[in-house]
């Protein structure tokens, strides 16, 4: 029974991959996409990974998808000529082979899954994937948000000169009485508490600072679009502080632990204290959501524009 | 074996990705089709994670910052794609024009 | 050594943050990471005699993630730290406006990649140090926001995402058979059937991202178009990032997987990049397309590591000659790339344009940044007493003593190569004509000489650096991989 | 960090120091005036003796520096002529183009001259021969008149080939002895003729072996003359002293060297310009030095390029000498010339007799005959030499800073082969004042004055400086045309192609046109993964 239906999730992923790859407009392409993720965040509670399943359809499906649709609203309706098809067609094939035979061809699962959930209560968070994140391979998940801050620094490179300073994205003109204003009222106070539930849960439960992160990011969104409040301006401090405060509290915390290793023997870079672990753990990842949120906001907006 | 279908599955994704962002020249599907790459390699990982019955949550943890970096590269991407399209009013790169 | 590795690792990304914060401030800030990082590496380098390792959080590997510092290492992240404090301290960008508000904390953000990069030792923290490589890498060169870098930016990030996802999934493979990606963890593991094909994902997604022929059509584009100084970071140092990662990957971790059809291919891609890269460079009209066509031609070389290492060459005075030489090269490249570009950059500037008949009578206008130009050239032909005489020699000596003396042929010939498309920009330069540039500072045109010189240095005081890399050198640099 | 005598590191290291000093803002315009002091403590240490190992293990890969006895006097006698050039310098190059670039390439240049007789190890040789033969460029395009430019061309092409000629070789003698040290990579030389081959060729050209020596009767009158001078008296022995160092015994070196004498001497009869008789004459000689190579004689070729070096400095300098004198300072200044001259020219009792007396001992019979007649020819081109400069006008009274080194060189080519007759060749005291020591060096003088007279009555008709090269240059440039049509035919589609690069780079651009397009690319991408991937798997 479970088999015929993941045989069935599989056929409807493939399926949606493959309109989303071939369809013959791009919006129509973004839609399919849109669909596929949604179809791949079933897959990932399919396999019990509810952490995945939530990043996936929040980031993967959802943000992605509004990033695609807002980019294209701005293009013109062109025609689209893509190239011969034989040779990517061969190394499709090939690689999918290729990829096909060596997940049969795997040894026995070799993963780390005892190992962390020992480990885990000793770093601060029952959740063996927040520990992951937040302490074992803390240094990846650091050096994530820079990646989130970098992105967002070339994505602001790219305004004009002439529009350098504005606030992100295109100037909006909404009627206060319209429908978006509506959503806008009422959906905002719901998103901040589901996005808040989901970073404190992430301690103990799925959830955690990335998925709570989109939630606030898209409220974020959502608010800006309705025109119900004005986004700061590029060039704010405020702004920036809010940005870059996760990063920021992530790295002094694990420089404290640096400086301390000087003479504690416990401590290392990076390393939280075992007694505050879970505070800090969950001080860390309210910082980082909102730093996230706004980051992921400011991305999806876009570089400042003066101009439709 | 409901985990290798979904393993299978993954790496038929990356095919399909792998074919779309060779054969696409309009710039916007290429960055569709690198995100469908990317959830496809997602899903083989996952899988292989969980073939040992419990699931495997470094794994989770990876997928997790994988799909925030494949996030920041399409934010980055898109928007170099208008940019581009506002200085040269084209869609594609410019050696794929016809 | 508990407090160095962290300094070296988070202080660019702090500085990057304040830089965020206090955009007027971004010269500043970057000249206190130059200071700071500068003495930390000396305290390093001062005190290693044996590889240092670091878990951080105390996590031990598998489960948590190491930094691990050994000669190659701290080489490399002595190369950054050299052409990052020349870049930033030539680079002209001031005030608020957009430019100096991107390009102070994105080349931080660079910075902290490359160090982060050159610090780890697993897998996917390598995978994610190359996105944030990539992705500060790409916005520095659409910098300019002009039409070209644009499209160039374009390309380059569809290249570099491509070699990312092929990387991604070798990683991926790589846990999934082994679960592992801690690299000092790998060589102990059972052979899997599938490491071949993980291994080959990475390597090819790091060729991609290194620019080796025929992967290279991104990087003339992107590196001209970027502003001098992103560019002499573009050449200078990112490709040597992935190249790094190739390097641990091949002589750490998979030491064992090599093949004589693989190490062959290498050697033939790299010497195909070296003839290439130099006829392109032939080509050009304008400065900066010249210099990144060497760039794709000196990438080239890198690439002989493969088949040099091992074989008759391990029988020779100097110990490992052809992994050495290829890191030597890596250095005396990236100094001497970031003297160029820093040099195209000052006459871009004076001159409007950087078409190479605008230089003519340079050698008056700007004598320094000429001197520096040439002492670079010496560097990239390959004359002594330079570093990449120095590796050229230590390349060219491995290939006879491994009797396959047709590896030479591609450092020889690209010698020549080099030559010939240096001579030009030279030759312009010292025409017997009133310059047409305007005059430029003689404190700018320090900054390159000072790199320049660097690369001429690690040619006649070669010692010390050769002392540095044997700490902690892989077994597979004198044995071979294979 | 420095073990032995820190003299003769001192030596290179000083004019390096200088050189930079030179290029410093307040020394530029004033930079020729710093070149007398380059030479200073190689003064000092040729005058102490070189002697000892000096090894400084952080520099290049390890740097030994020690002279062998022939390495010794030729680094004395390098010493001496950049000395007196560059006191000559000071008055001659007072008004040149660019005084500091001048004065540190001229730095530059003497280091690595100085250096190739001092170094003991490969990389240091290689080094310092590298330095001396591609930094003499700047002095040989030092005017910038396009005649200039042209000989640099040429002089940096052959540059190049010798310098890859020299690192193949030393490097295939580096691999087969297993050591760096030059001594032993000569012993394993013997064993590796294409090594040996390589660096004759490396060597050949530094000394104008025929059919390399085409750059040196163009570089001489191009260069500013105190450059010609240390380019003819000291540079060129370079390559003497890589024979000397590390080319085993190679008999067909002899008639090779006596050929190139000949040719030499009878080249520079078509020549009008004094300094590019000077060139050839200059070839003609180092013929005979590498004859005596060939024979495996050492010593002799030393002391033979020890003499010729300042005697053809005096020559060299004695050219500009001869133009800024005029009635009776002209006379003072030609009798300098002939008193050179007559030295090179082997008259008897002088000290270019000597040098010859004291070779012919290791030829067989036959080339030592070749030898005795080689002072006609010498005489003859010299001879030659003297009337077309006596022709050229000439002005004022010369500065005594001109007069006096030109003069010093001079005396010394006659005096200091006397010096160090006893010590250097064994032979008795008064050997060279034996009356058949002076008949075979008088008659082939007066055989040689005999035909100048009837030269210079019908002068031969003038061929170009460099000979053949004119016809090498010919051929090139139809190659390159030729490459050129044939490669626009093929490809219709390249717009506006640049005549570089030539068929390749039209290749090049095609193929470059190909991989931007990121289908192609892509998908090789892909592909290559796989084929790596199925290379490890084998």
């Amino acid at each position: 029974m479970t088999l015929a239906f993941d045989l069935v999730l599989c056929a409807m992923i493939v399926g949606a991959a493959i309109c989303a790859a071939v369809a013959g407009t791009i919006f129509a392409a973004a839609v399919f996409f849109i669909v596929y993720g949604i179809f791949v965040s079933l897959a990932w509670l399919r396999l019990d990974a509810f952490d995945v399943a939530l990043a996936e359809a929040a980031m993967g499906a959802g943000l992605t998808g509004i990033l695609l649709l807002r980019a294209l609203g701005r293009m013109p309706a062109s025609e689209d000529r893509p190239g011969p098809a034989l040779a990517p067609a061969l190394a499709g094939a090939g690689l999918a082979l290729a990829l096909g035979w060596a997940f049969l061809a795997l040894p026995e699962s070799a993963g780390l899954g005892p190992v962390v959930r020992n480990a885990a209560p000793g770093a601060g968070a029952e959740n063996p994937v927040t520990a992951v994140l937040l302490a074992f391979r803390a240094w990846d998940t650091l050096l994530e948000t820079i990646v989130l801050l970098a992105a967002l620094l070339g994505v602001w490179a790219l305004s004009r000169d002439e529009a350098w300073g504005l606030p992100p994205g295109l100037p909006q003109r909404v009627r206060p009485d319209g429908v978006l204003a509506g959503f806008g009222r009422i959906l905002p106070p719901i998103g901040a508490v589901v996005g808040v539930y989901l970073v404190w849960a992430g301690t103990s439960r799925p959830g955690g600072a990335f998925q709570g992160g989109t939630v606030l990011a898209a409220v974020a969104l959502l608010v800006s679009m309705a025109g119900l409040a004005q986004a700061p301006r590029v060039t704010s401090g405020a702004l920036r502080l809010v940005l870059v405060a996760g990063p920021l509290v992530f790295l002094g915390m694990a420089f404290i632990g640096a400086v301390l290793s000087l003479w504690q023997p416990g401590a290392a870079f990076l390393a939280l204290p075992e007694a505050h672990a879970k505070s800090l753990i969950l001080g860390i990842e309210l910082m980082l959501t909102l730093s996230i949120a706004v980051t992921l906001a400011a991305l999806v907006a876009g570089p400042p524009e003066d101009r439709a | 074996m409901n985990v290798t279908v979904l393993g299978l599955c993954g790496a038929l994704l990356v095919g399909i990705g792998v074919f779309a962002f060779l054969w696409q020249r309009h710039l916007l599907r290429r960055v569709l089709a690198f995100n469908v790459i990317g959830s496809g390699i997602f899903l083989y990982l996952g899988a292989a994670g969980a073939r040992g019955g419990a699931a495997d949550p470094v794994p989770h943890a990876l997928i997790i910052t994988g799909i925030v970096v494949a996030l920041s590269a399409s934010a980055l991407a898109v928007a170099l794609v208008l940019a581009h399209l506002h200085a040269s009013s084209a869609t594609r790169l410019p050696e794929d024009e016809p | 050594m508990s407090l160095i590795l962290p300094l070296l690792a988070a202080v660019p990304l702090l500085g990057a943050i304040a830089a965020v914060l206090a955009p007027r401030a971004g010269k500043g800030i970057g000249l206190g990471v130059a200071i700071v990082l500068l003495a930390a590496l000396a305290v390093l380098v001062g005190g290693l005699n044996t590889p240092v390792v670091l878990p951080l959080g105390g996590w031990e590997p598998p489960l948590g993630i190491a930094l691990r510092v050994d000669g190659l290492a701290a080489a490399f992240l002595g190369l950054a730290a050299v052409v990052m404090t020349g870049v930033l301290i030539a680079a002209p960008y001031r005030g608020a406006g957009r430019e100096a508000a991107a390009f102070w904390p994105l080349a931080l953000l660079l910075w902290g990649a490359l160090n982060a990069i050159f610090l780890s030792r697993d897998l996917f923290n390598l995978y994610v140090g190359l996105e944030l490589l990539t992705l500060a890498a790409v916005a520095l060169a659409a910098l300019s926001g002009s039409a070209g870098a644009l499209a160039a930016a374009i390309r380059y990030m569809v290249f570099a995402l491509m070699g990312s996802l092929l990387f991604l999934l070798g990683v991926a493979l790589t846990y999934a058979a082994h679960g592992a990606l801690d690299l000092a963890a790998l060589p102990g593991r059972n052979p899997q059937p599938t490491d071949a094909l993980a291994a080959g994902l990475m390597t090819a997604g790091l060729l991609v991202k290194t620019a080796l022929f025929p992967f290279h059509a991104w990087l003339a584009p992107a590196h001209s178009g970027a502003p001098a100084p992103a560019s002499a970071m573009l050449s200078a140092l990112v490709p040597k990032a992935s190249f790094y990662i190739l390097l641990r990957l091949w002589f750490e971790a998979l030491p064992d997987l090599g093949r004589p059809g693989f190490l062959w291919l290498m050697g033939a891609l790299g010497t195909a990049a070296i003839l290439y890269g130099g006829v392109m460079a032939l080509r050009q009209a304008r400065l900066k397309l010249v210099i990144a066509y060497s760039t794709v031609a000196q990438i080239g070389y890198l690439f002989l590591v493969f088949p040099l290492a091992g074989g008759g060459g391990a029988a020779q005075p100097w110990a490992a000659g052809a992994w050495t030489g290829v890191v030597f090269h890596a250095l005396a490249h990236g100094l001497a790339k970031a003297a160029m570009f820093l040099c195209a950059g000052l006459w871009l500037a004076a001159a409007g344009n950087d078409r190479i008949e605008a230089l003519r009578g340079a050698a008056r206008a700007t004598p320094m940044a000429v001197f520096a130009f040439a002492l670079a050239a010496i560097s990239l032909m390959g004359l002594p007493p330079s570093g990449g005489f120095t590796a050229k020699y230590l390349m060219v000596t491995s290939a006879f003593a491994a009797g396959a003396p047709y590896w030479a042929l591609g450092p020889l010939l690209g010698g020549l190569l080099a030559a010939a498309y240096l001579y030009r920009p030279i030759a312009a330069a010292f025409a017997p004509v009133e310059p047409e540039l305007r005059p430029v500072p003689r404190g700018q045109q320090a900054v390159p000489l000072a790199l320049a010189l660097g690369a001429i240095v690690l040619g006649l005081a070669s010692a010390p650096p050769f002392d540095l890399l044997q700490i902690g050198r892989p077994e597979a640099a004198a044995r071979g991989v294979e | 960090m420095i073990e032995g005598p820190i003299l003769p590191l001192l030596s290179l290291v000083w004019p390096l120091l200088l050189g930079v000093v030179a290029s410093l803002p307040p020394m530029q315009a004033r930079a020729i005036s710093l070149l007398p002091l380059a030479p200073l403590p190689a003064l000092a240490a040729a005058w102490a003796g070189v002697r000892g190992e000096t090894v400084v293990p952080d520099l290049l890969l390890g740097a030994v520096l020690s002279a062998g006895a022939e390495g010794a006097l030729l680094f004395g006698m390098t010493a001496v002529l950049w000395f007196a050039a560059g006191i000559y310098a000071l008055v001659y190059l007072r008004d040149t183009r660019r005084p500091a670039v001048f004065a540190g390439f001229w730095c530059l240049t003497f280091a690595g001259n100085l250096g190739v007789f001092v170094a003991a190890d490969v990389a240091t040789f290689y080094v310092s021969f590298a330095a001396v033969s591609l930094a003499a460029y700047a002095l040989v395009v030092a005017d910038g008149t396009d005649e200039a430019l042209r000989a640099g061309r040429i002089y940096l092409v052959l540059a190049v080939l010798g310098e890859a000629c020299l690192l193949l070789g030393l490097i295939l003698g580096a691999g087969a002895a297993g050591s760096l040290s030059l001594p032993e990579v000569r012993a394993a030389l013997v064993g590796e003729p294409v090594a040996a081959v390589l660096l004759i060729v490396a060597f050949g050209v530094k000394v104008g072996l025929v059919p390399l020596h085409v750059w040196l009767p163009l570089a001489h009158p191009a260069a500013p003359t105190p450059a010609s001078a240390v380019l003819s008296g000291a540079i060129v022995k370079a390559g003497v002293i890589g024979f000397i160092l590390l080319v085993p015994e190679v008999p067909w070196l002899v008639p090779a060297g006596l050929a190139t004498a000949f040719l030499g001497a009878v080249l520079g009869l078509t020549q009008r310009h004094p300094k590019a008789i000077l060139g050839y004459s200059t070839v003609s000689q180092m013929g005979l030095i590498v004859a005596l190579l060939g024979a495996g004689d050492a010593g002799p070729a030393a002391y033979h390029a020890m003499h010729h070096g300042l005697a053809k400095g005096a020559l060299f300098l004695s050219v500009g000498l001869v133009a800024a004198a005029a009635g009776r300072w002209r006379w003072l200044a030609l009798g300098t010339v002939a008193l050179a001259a007559m030295s090179v020219a082997g008259v008897p009792l002088t000290g270019g007799a000597l040098a010859k007396a004291a070779g012919k001992g290791a030829l067989e019979p036959w080339a030592a005959t070749a030898v005795t007649v080689s002072g006609a020819t010498t005489t003859l081109i010299l001879g030659w030499f003297l009337l077309c400069l006596a022709r050229q006008p000439g002005k004022g009274r010369p500065s005594l800073l001109l007069t006096v080194p030109t003069l010093a060189l001079a005396l010394a080519a006659i005096v200091v082969p006397w010096w160090l007759w006893q010590g250097w060749t064994g032979l008795p005291a008064d050997y060279p004042l034996h009356a058949d020591t002076v008949w075979s060096s008088a008659w082939p003088v007066g055989l040689g004055l005999a035909v100048l007279a009837l030269v210079a009555l019908r002068p031969v008709s003038h061929v170009p400086a460099g000979d053949i090269v004119i016809w090498v240059e010919r051929t090139v440039r139809d190659l390159r045309h030729w490459f050129l049509r044939t490669a626009l035919e093929r490809s219709g589609k390249v717009r506006a192609p640049r005549p570089r690069a030539g068929r390749a780079g039209v290749v090049a651009e095609v193929a470059e046109r190909r991989l931007l397009r990121w289908g192609w690319s892509g998908t090789a991408m892909v592909l290559a993964a796989l084929a790596i991937a199925g290379t490890l798997l084998g």
